[in-house]
């Protein structure tokens, strides 16, 4: 287990060294086969590792009253700041991460796949710096898996900044586009203020914990020292535990300053390490980064920006969860939070010509989802709309949906890079009417677009579903709001579906190819992700990822069918089925609807077309004020009145200098006058100050 | 006898180097040297860190090991010995001057007038070394001085674009403070012992911890301003700037890279380790000066357009989070001081290596004026990249370990300040230093994203060629040093540590 | 009538020896052998120089003359400091006495020479106020004849009239304040005004004091007494300058740091330590201000050497061994450096007859070994280790801080920010020798063997003193064991 | 009427303060030698006047007199000789037009 | 109480003294200027026969009367225009001098004042035999003077060759 578990993290990164000092020297080809094969290799690692996690039955994974359990594979010291306050590398097999391991391992073995055809074009040119696509991927999959097995929060805040920065170079894999070098530089600025509220969450949340806690609280970072209990005779292995985040809660409300600016200290700590998240996750206001991230190549955004590091933010709140539990408001916040950004990204969506810009708007939304279900969890019972709901199901619904999301958007930004491939441009106006040149494609795109918009039978609809039943079990009214940015997204998916598919028919000109279906490498991956994506649903998590480790559900194929709430299924169901017919009707065929939607509402198309000048609002305040008026300033302050003060010592001594040459005038009665002067004054002086 | 302790070799063999500079004939003799010595010092150094961690805790005297004391100018009242003594922070900086010496000779491999420059460059050397070796006030001073007047020749002669002004303002501010210093340290003598035997020895001063806090309240503010003007503390960086821009490669990627540490350095070790009740009552004050300067060198930072300058400004930033660092009085932040002068020192000439490559090619060093480098020299290009990224922390790299050792450290501090009524100057202090890793990230990607990424600006750009085997040996060397300090911070953080237990370092203990 | 007290005076008889030898052989000669009269007396006054720091010469702590004569082995060392001095000074001037215009008066260039040293001997030993004028007379009168000796040079004359009348001026002030000393102690004997001058002040004695500070003042160039200086130094011989700046200077220093001790030490502190403090500020700032400004090198080393003045007066304020030591120190190492940059500047002037500091750009591309010689001259008289300018500096600083006050660590601050300013125009020589990218003004010139070997030594000098500890601890351990404390 | 000290000592002040001030406004180089006799001749006169009424049992004051006007001979004398040899150089004795060197 | 006739005479050398001295440095002929010295330094010589130093008086007269007054006429007949009017004198000057000279008359005259002892009657007065001169010339004890005497032979001689120096035509 251990030596899978070290491979797993190893291969990455031995591949990231490898092709990067030596890639140089590899054939394109080569180095594709090698990081395809490596990481087939790591995904076959993680695989097995998972699946003896959830299912071996092994004491260490799972007690006996069907609970699973936290299981440290090895945790080594890294760097040490006070006794309890020690960053570890370790890997921590629990629920959440094993199922991550599982859906990373697969999304990037798709992309690794997927690569081998996108990065060249129709002529089999390979894209330059291929190799170094190769080894960035290698890179980014390495610190996404480091991120997910962390035992410790420091270590995921190490990771954290290590996606970051494999998520800039992807980005701004083709370095000479400025657009993409801006967008790349976006992500990361954004990101790394996010990170800033990170850190000082992490720090004030170590720093309580790190004082005031006492028996099994043994370090402030680990994260089963603060969420789990250890079980008794099992080395290295915890079980969650809500008394130990009660503890904590109560250190914090026992210490010296408990409140800050009116909310608990914990609530802030939590709500500051949420910001982290925000960013990541590209939560409003800090989502602008993730529309310009698109300027990767599209695999990329399927891995990074679909699939993974984008979630690591709801990862990162589950990972906290029974300390968010500890501090409603901060999950009420989470919930605020998710669902502007759902409802505002859906709207978003419905206004763009990009078509990878939809899917990353989409994507927004869709994380808010996840992050909504978060916050909508509570443990007491409650009831959606007269069923009764499960605790802590929101955040089973929310690693649910983060799992099926994953496979349905990483197959829509494979389809959707297939499509640019094929056509040579983002726009949809390029395209239309392509189902019958491309129809691979066509079909798993449509399966990723119902599988999204929640249609039974396929993966989206039961996390979807889930959520919204969650969202009742809380509060009606983030319900209602949920359900309808439900049905925008089955809106917003199939207007880009017909706008890509149909609408009118596909012109192709004479010099050019028709457009067609690509190589293997990339139709393989589509299949393969929409087989996932249609059955994904039925994968039954209330047995497998809960918040405590204890199973809401049986553990049957049906299970997902048997528990469904179907007064949600239904509404849900109706919800996306208008959304859809909606978007057949304006878009199927070419018409004048859409134009006179727009016209009708202009206000509102200009503001969703513009993204509601976030942008805008971000250059006024980065350009203007940050540069203009901190910057600027500051450069300007240092340059002449700071060195000026110093270049003025040196003017005022050379113009005292010149002043006081006339003393030296050539003249000796002068010179004697002075003589007799000091003399006489010396005596004078001191005769008044001594007598 | 004076050969038998090992820490003589530290300034013996650049002596040695020295005379054989002096007799060198051509350039490639003085290369030979050069090297030669160079490397004997990184074995030297490693063969210190080695003998150091294994060393048993009895050798030290008051944690220095390798102690001795030699008579100087010892007729009375003037009880000046040359006394060498290293501990860990002590070791870990031999360690980083030896590497930046040896990375700055491959980087001024074709000097213009190469005997002389290396003859003053090995001389600032000297300078460097023997400061960190020396416990003993007065040899501390010397060293210092004798390695900040070399700067003046390096950059009148060898430097670039307003040399003349530069050099003389950066020498002039330097003594300036080192006017303060010399103040402070004599001051430091003339109460460093109750009963009138004075002594200049670090380690007795503070053993006799005879200074009055009346004293110390002078005195401190002298030594400190003294060495932060090294450290380039607001408000006395601005010979930084100008300073490092006109200066050769090799001088910039030192004086960055090695004698700004100095400053830092000889704040705790004189200033903080004597004084420590003015350390602890007289904080506040250059914590605000050093907070101030940890943002505003990265705003300034911002908006420049020569690399050099951005550099500078990067530096007051990263040396005004060591000072800030070292301020908070505190194990775990000054441990993180220390590696970040460790981290510092090697990314920032790294940095100034990968300029002096660069500008040599180009002949400017405008960002607006340059640009895909990326595809011009790729080498270079990414040996820029991964400095930039160990420069806004990048985790694997070194900034990263040393940034997080320091906030996390102040933190403690700032809110153990703050839950003790002590006020909470600290703790908002340290959260406006990390908002530093947002603006270090602007700086650092917006310079990469002009100078590398983007299209070529100048089509003769196109003609450069990539680095050379000397050039990416100087490179090479600095990143390798870089990322083992990033991925294995344990060592260093063991190697360090001890410097600051609060037994020894009594500021620290009052500090609790 | 004891006259074998004059045998504790072996250095001045010594000197006089010399003296006279020169003076003989310069006299009754022939025209040829006069040729031989620079390396003559080089050979005398080495041998002369080297005998004197014999054990046997040095010997111990005596008085002669009832108390009107004083050795001890530190002033004997200050003595041999000075000889050492003019030994430089006339190796280096071997080559402007040999030349045409002055070979004619060279004899009497080595006399005159003595004869002040002479006299300064006399000041430094002197311990009772008559002998003292009288030595202080034969150290400055003679002076004047050797600033006029370059008679084609109308600076020279001018430089000789400003000399003698501010000179004569001085005497007179000096001699009143002496009038006055003499009218409130009854005695000219040091130990006896000592002894006399209660602790109490009055305005009489603080007259005294000012009119004998302005009188010494005078010859040490202290600001507001030293405006003479620089257009004396500018105007004078290179080698007489040279001798001026260092030699003159350094006798005066010890003999006002003696009369001050041993005469008023009772009101150090309430008469005189303010006045030492604004004079040493003054001096220092004043004379630094003036550097600034300077192009001719000559000139400008007269300013530098009235701010190194200020600085060696920091040695005065600790009244004891210690500041003896550093201030005897002081001088030597002083002595060093100065006569080193004057080395240069005479090779320079002998050659080319420029003295311009703008000709000097570009030398070290000319002539490196000249001006590495001046640069280390340049970084000795700024204080920058390890040059023996460092250690001195260092050491005179650290005496005067034992005094202890707040004022006197504001006094030496002050100080130490001028040798900022200092270092500033100490290194616009070297910026002009090395960093000017101008053409050169001065071809490559093969300098003579006295003057290299001259230069040899100084340099020698600047190097070592300082890290060799052997020096000033010998000094120190010498001040200790001195009574005039 | 007792003639002390002061009847003697306030004119040579006199004395003094006109040598002073002869010399600071003399332009003639002889003039100012004459104005520098008196100054030196205040000196010596005080000395005298000190010894005999103040410390009558010695000679101190006197001797230094003595002296003292050897010296001021001497001082003359050279003095005399360098004006004379300026004004050979310069055909010129005016001690103000002496001021090429300043600054 | 003082006699009448000394009196007098005091008030004759005071006199004496202090208009010559003025004139001295106030009359614009050379020639005269250095008669007035010449008369001043004879009232100098008077006060030292008054206060009873005979010898001293003597050397006064012999030497700076004799020797110093010549040395300067000498002067002024070898520099141009003898007895010739100077410039008149420009008023800043005269002020600066005036000033020059009050002040330091009025430091030296405060100090003197202040001293009370200064006040103190005049001791008997004893003139100094020849022989007591000759002896503490010559003495190496306290209050003798051997070693100025030589020590001044040096200076003298040191100005003889410096004169020549300067003296010389090349």
């Amino acid at each position: 287990m251990e030596t899978s578990a070290i491979l797993i993290l190893a291969i990455p990164l031995l591949m990231f060294l490898f092709l990067g000092l030596a890639g140089k020297y590899l054939p394109h080809k080569w180095a594709g086969i090698l990081g395809t094969c490596g990481m087939g290799v790591t995904m076959v690692l993680a695989y097995t590792v998972a699946f003896e996690y959830f299912f071996s039955g092994n004491s260490f994974f799972i007690n006996e009253a069907g609970d699973r359990l936290q299981h440290v594979v090895f945790n080594h010291d890294w760097l040490n700041f006070y006794d309890k306050l020690t960053i570890r590398l370790g890997f921590l097999l629990d629920p959440i991460s094993a199922m991550m391991l599982v859906v990373i391992t697969t999304i990037s073995f798709m992309v690794h796949l997927y690569s081998n055809g996108y990065m060249r074009d129709h002529h089999g040119v390979w894209e330059t710096g291929f190799q170094r696509f190769y080894a960035f991927l290698s890179l980014f999959s390495f610190s996404m898996l480091g991120l997910v097995v962390a035992t410790n929060i420091f270590q995921m805040y190490i990771f954290w900044e290590l996606v970051g920065a494999s998520s800039y170079l992807l980005i701004g894999f083709y370095y000479t586009k400025p657009s993409a070098v801006s967008a790349s530089k976006k992500a990361f600025i954004v990101t790394r203020f996010a990170d800033l509220g990170f850190l000082i969450g992490i720090l004030v949340l170590s720093f309580y914990v790190g004082l005031y806690s006492e028996g099994n609280i043994t370090d402030a970072f680990t994260f089963t020292s603060l969420t789990s209990v250890p079980v008794d005779g099992l080395t290295d292995t915890f079980s969650v535990s809500e008394g130990t985040a009660q503890v904590i809660r109560d250190l914090f409300q026992n210490s010296a300053a408990p409140m800050f600016m009116g909310a608990s200290v914990l609530t802030w700590a939590l709500v500051l390490i949420f910001m982290g998240g925000m960013g990541k996750s590209a939560m409003m206001p800090l989502h602008i980064w993730l529309p310009d991230a698109m300027e990767g190549p599209t695999p990329v955004s399927a891995l990074i920006h679909a699939a993974t590091m984008v979630v690591a933010g709801v990862y990162l709140v589950a990972r906290l969860f029974p300390l968010y539990l500890m501090a409603p408001a901060a999950l009420d916040i989470i919930t605020v939070v998710g669902a502007i950004t759902a409802l505002y990204a859906a709207m978003v969506a419905c206004a763009q010509i990009d078509i990878k810009r939809v899917l990353a708007f989409s994507t927004i939304s869709q994380i808010a989802f996840m992050m909504v279900s978060l916050g909508v969890t509570r443990l007491d019972h409650s009831v959606a709309l007269g069923h009764e709901v499960h605790e802590g199901l929101g955040y089973m619904a929310s690693m649910f949906h983060l799992f099926t999301h994953a496979m349905f958007k990483a197959l829509l930004f494979l389809g959707a890079g297939a499509l640019i491939h094929a056509i040579g441009s983002n726009d949809y106006t390029a395209m239309h009417g392509l189902r019958k040149y491309m129809p691979i494609t066509h079909i798993t795109f449509l399966i990723g677009c119902l599988a999204i918009a929640g249609i039974i039978p396929f993966a989206g609809f039961f996390s979807k579903d889930e959520i919204l039943t969650a969202c009742f079990g809380h509060s009606t009214v983030w319900a209602i709001w949920m359900a309808v940015v439900a049905g925008l997204t089955a809106f917003y998916m199939f207007r880009l579906y017909f706008l890509i598919f149909w609408w009118k028919e596909h012109k192709v000109h004479d010099e050019h190819h028709a457009p067609h279906d690509q190589p293997w490498t990339m139709t393989l991956p589509l299949v393969i992700l929409a087989v996932v994506s249609i059955f994904a649903g039925f994968v039954p998590f209330g047995s497998l990822v809960t918040w405590n480790g204890h199973p809401i559900t049986g553990s049957g194929f049906l299970t997902n069918l048997e528990n469904l709430n179907w007064s949600v299924a239904a509404l849900s169901l109706i919800i996306a089925i208008v959304g859809i017919m909606v978007a057949m009707k304006m878009y199927k065929k070419e018409n004048e609807l859409p134009a006179k939607m727009r016209n009708a509402l202009p206000r509102l198309w200009d503001w969703c077309h513009h993204r509601f000048y976030w942008d805008e609002l971000y250059m006024f305040i980065t350009h203007r004020i940050i540069f203009g008026l901190v910057c600027r300033p500051i450069a300007w302050f240092d340059r002449h009145i700071i060195d000026g003060t110093m270049d003025a010592f040196a003017a005022v001594t050379n113009k005292v200098s010149y002043a006081i040459r006339g003393f030296q005038s050539g003249n000796v009665h002068m010179y004697v006058w002075c003589y007799l002067a000091g003399a006489v004054l010396l005596a004078v002086i001191t005769m008044i100050c001594v007598l | 006898m004076l050969f038998d302790n090992i820490l003589i070799y530290f300034v013996l063999i650049p002596m040695l180097m020295l005379a054989g500079v002096a007799l060198c004939r051509n350039i490639k003799q003085i290369r030979a040297v050069a090297v030669v010595g160079s490397t004997a010092l990184i074995a030297l150094s490693v063969y210190l860190v080695a003998d150091f961690l294994k060393a048993p805790v009895e050798t030290a005297v008051d944690g220095m090991y390798h102690y001795s004391s030699w008579k100087w100018f010892t007729a009375q009242g003037l009880n000046i010995n040359l006394t060498v003594g290293v501990d860990g922070v002590s070791v870990a900086m031999l360690l980083l001057s030896s590497i930046i010496l040896f990375t700055g000779s491959f980087a001024s491999w074709t000097i213009a007038q190469p005997k002389a420059f290396f003859l003053w460059l090995i001389l600032l050397s000297i300078g460097v070394f023997g400061f960190f070796i020396t416990i003993d006030l007065f040899a501390m001073f010397m060293f210092y001085e004798v390695a900040l007047i070399p700067m003046y020749l390096l950059i009148g002669v060898w430097g670039s674009g307003n040399k003349n002004y530069s050099a003389m303002k950066l020498t002039l501010m330097l003594m300036g403070g080192s006017a303060f210093l010399m103040l402070g340290l004599i001051g430091i003598y003339y109460h460093s012992s109750a009963d009138g035997h004075y002594t200049w020895n670090l380690l007795e001063i503070a053993r006799n911890n005879a200074i009055s806090t009346g004293w110390q309240y002078f005195l401190f503010p002298m030594t400190f301003v003294g060495f932060g003007v090294l450290g380039a503390m607001f408000p006395f960086h601005t010979w930084s700037p100008d300073g490092h821009a006109s200066a050769p490669t090799a001088v910039s990627m030192l004086h960055a890279g090695v004698l700004m540490k100095l400053g830092g350095y000889g704040c705790f070790r004189v200033a903080m380790y004597l004084m420590p009740e003015a350390a602890n009552d007289l904080a506040w004050i250059f914590l605000i000066l050093t907070g101030i300067s940890v943002v505003y060198g990265a705003f300034s930072a911002c908006v420049q357009t020569d690399l050099k300058y951005i550099n500078a400004y990067s530096s007051v930033s990263h040396c005004g989070l060591v000072l800030f660092a070292i301020l908070m009085l505190n194990t775990t932040a000054m441990t993180g001081a220390v590696m970040q002068m460790l981290s510092h020192g090697l990314m920032t000439a790294l940095f100034f290596a990968l300029i002096g490559m660069i500008y040599g090619r180009t002949h400017t060093r405008d960002i607006t004026k340059m640009g895909g480098m990326m595809k011009i020299m790729p080498y270079l290009a990414v040996c820029y990249v991964i400095a930039g990224m160990a420069s806004l922390g990048l985790p694997g790299l070194s900034g990263f370990v040393a940034e997080m050792t320091i906030f996390v450290g102040s933190f403690q501090q700032g809110m153990a300040d703050y839950l003790a009524g002590g006020g909470s100057l600290r703790l908002v202090f340290t959260i406006i230093a990390c908002c530093s890793i947002v603006i270090t990230a602007v700086y650092i990607l917006r310079v990469v994203g002009k100078l590398l990424f983007g299209p070529v600006q100048d089509k003769h750009h196109l003609e450069l060629t990539d680095a050379t085997w000397w050039e990416r040996l100087s490179t090479a060397t600095l990143i390798v040093c870089v990322a083992a300090i990033g991925c294995f911070p344990n060592f260093f953080e063991h190697l360090i540590r001890g410097t600051f237990n609060p037994e020894l370092f009594r500021a620290i203990a009052m500090n609790f | 009538m004891d006259y074998s007290q004059f045998l504790f005076m072996k250095q001045e008889i010594a000197l006089l020896v010399v003296f006279l030898l020169v003076f003989f052989y310069d006299t009754f000669a022939s025209k040829k052998a006069l040729n031989a009269l620079s390396g003559i007396t080089c050979v005398l006054f080495g041998i002369y120089t080297v005998a004197s720091f014999l054990p046997c010469v040095t010997g111990a702590n005596a008085t002669a003359f009832s108390g009107m004569y004083e050795t001890s082995p530190i002033i004997a060392m200050i003595k041999n400091v000075l000889n050492v001095g003019v030994l430089i000074v006339l190796i280096q001037s071997v080559n402007w006495a040999n030349n045409e215009s002055t070979s004619v008066r060279r004899g009497e260039f080595y006399e005159l020479l003595l004869v002040t040293l002479f006299g300064m001997y006399l000041m430094i030993s002197a311990r009772h106020f008559l002998l003292f004028i009288i030595g202080l007379e034969s150290a400055s009168l003679p002076l004047a004849a050797m600033v006029a000796f370059d008679k084609k040079r109308y600076e020279s004359h001018e430089a000789s009239i400003k000399y003698i009348l501010t000179a004569v001026f001085s005497s007179a002030i000096l001699m009143m304040g002496l009038s006055f000393v003499y009218g409130l102690s009854g005695s000219l004997y040091f130990s006896q005004v000592g002894g006399a001058i209660a602790a109490a002040s009055s305005p009489m004695l603080i007259c005294a004091l000012a009119f004998v500070i302005a009188g010494v003042g005078f010859k040490l160039s202290l600001v507001p007494f030293h405006l003479w200086t620089a257009d004396v130094y500018q105007g004078a011989p290179t080698p007489v300058t040279s001798y001026l700046s260092v030699i003159s200077k350094g006798s005066a220093a010890f003999a006002f740091l003696v009369i001050m001790v041993q005469c008023f030490s009772a009101v150090y502190a309430q008469a005189w330590e303010w006045m030492l403090y604004a004079l040493i500020i003054l001096t220092i700032t004043v004379g630094n201000l003036f550097a600034i400004r300077q192009r001719n090198m000559k000139r400008f080393l007269a300013f530098s050497s009235v701010s190194q003045a200020g600085y060696i007066m920091l040695g005065i304020i600790a009244m004891n061994a210690m500041g003896l030591a550093a201030m005897v120190y002081y001088i030597l190492v002083y002595v060093f450096s100065n006569l080193a940059a004057f080395g240069v500047i005479q090779a320079i002037e002998n050659n080319t007859g420029k003295v311009d500091m703008d000709d000097y750009r570009g030398l070290s591309k000319t002539n490196p070994k000249l001006s590495f010689a001046m640069m280390l001259a340049m970084f000795s008289l700024a204080g920058i280790p390890p040059f023996a300018g460092f250690f001195s500096k260092f050491f005179i600083f650290t005496s005067a801080i034992n005094q202890g006050s707040i004022a006197i660590y504001v006094l030496v601050l002050i100080a130490l920010i001028n040798t900022i300013i200092s270092l500033y125009y100490y290194l616009l020589v070297v910026k002009a020798m090395y960093i000017s990218d101008e053409k050169p003004a001065i071809e490559t010139f093969k300098s003579s063997f006295t003057d290299r070997l001259g230069l040899i030594v100084t340099v020698a000098g600047i190097i070592l003193l300082g890290v060799v500890s052997v020096v000033y601890n010998h000094i120190l351990t010498l001040a200790e064991h001195s009574s005039l404390f | 009427m007792e003639l002390n000290a002061l009847y003697y000592l306030i004119p040579s002040l006199i004395m003094f303060a006109c040598g002073v001030y002869g010399f600071i406004t003399r332009r003639n180089m002889i003039a100012m030698l004459i104005s520098l006799e008196l100054m030196l001749n205040s000196v010596d006169m005080n000395f005298v006047v000190f010894n005999r009424f103040l410390f009558p049992n010695q000679m101190e004051g006197m001797f230094f007199t003595l002296f003292a006007i050897a010296i001021a001979a001497a001082e003359t004398a050279l003095a005399i000789a360098i004006v004379v040899n300026v004004y050979r150089a310069n055909n010129d004795i005016d001690v103000r037009d002496i001021c090429k060197m300043k600054f | 109480m003082e006699s009448l006739g000394s009196i007098i005479s005091y008030v004759v050398i005071a006199l004496a003294i202090v208009i010559c001295s003025i004139l001295a440095v106030t009359t614009r002929k050379i020639l005269r200027a250095a008669t007035y010295l010449l008369f001043a330094l004879f009232a100098t010589a008077a006060v030292y026969f008054k206060l009873d130093y005979e010898f001293l008086g003597g050397v006064q007269i012999a030497v700076y009367a004799g020797g110093i007054v010549v040395l300067v006429v000498f002067a002024i007949l070898l520099t141009p225009h003898p007895g010739d009017n100077s410039e008149r004198l420009a008023s800043r000057s005269r002020r600066l001098g005036l000033l020059a000279g009050l002040a330091a008359f009025a430091a030296g005259a405060y100090s003197l004042v202040t001293r009370c002892e200064l006040l103190a009657k005049a001791p008997e007065m004893s003139n100094p035999d020849m022989d007591t001169i000759g002896t503490a010339l010559l003495g190496t004890g306290n209050g003798q003077y051997l070693l100025p005497f030589e020590a001044v032979s040096v200076l003298l001689l040191a100005c003889i060759i410096g004169g020549v120096v300067v003296a010389r035509k090349r």
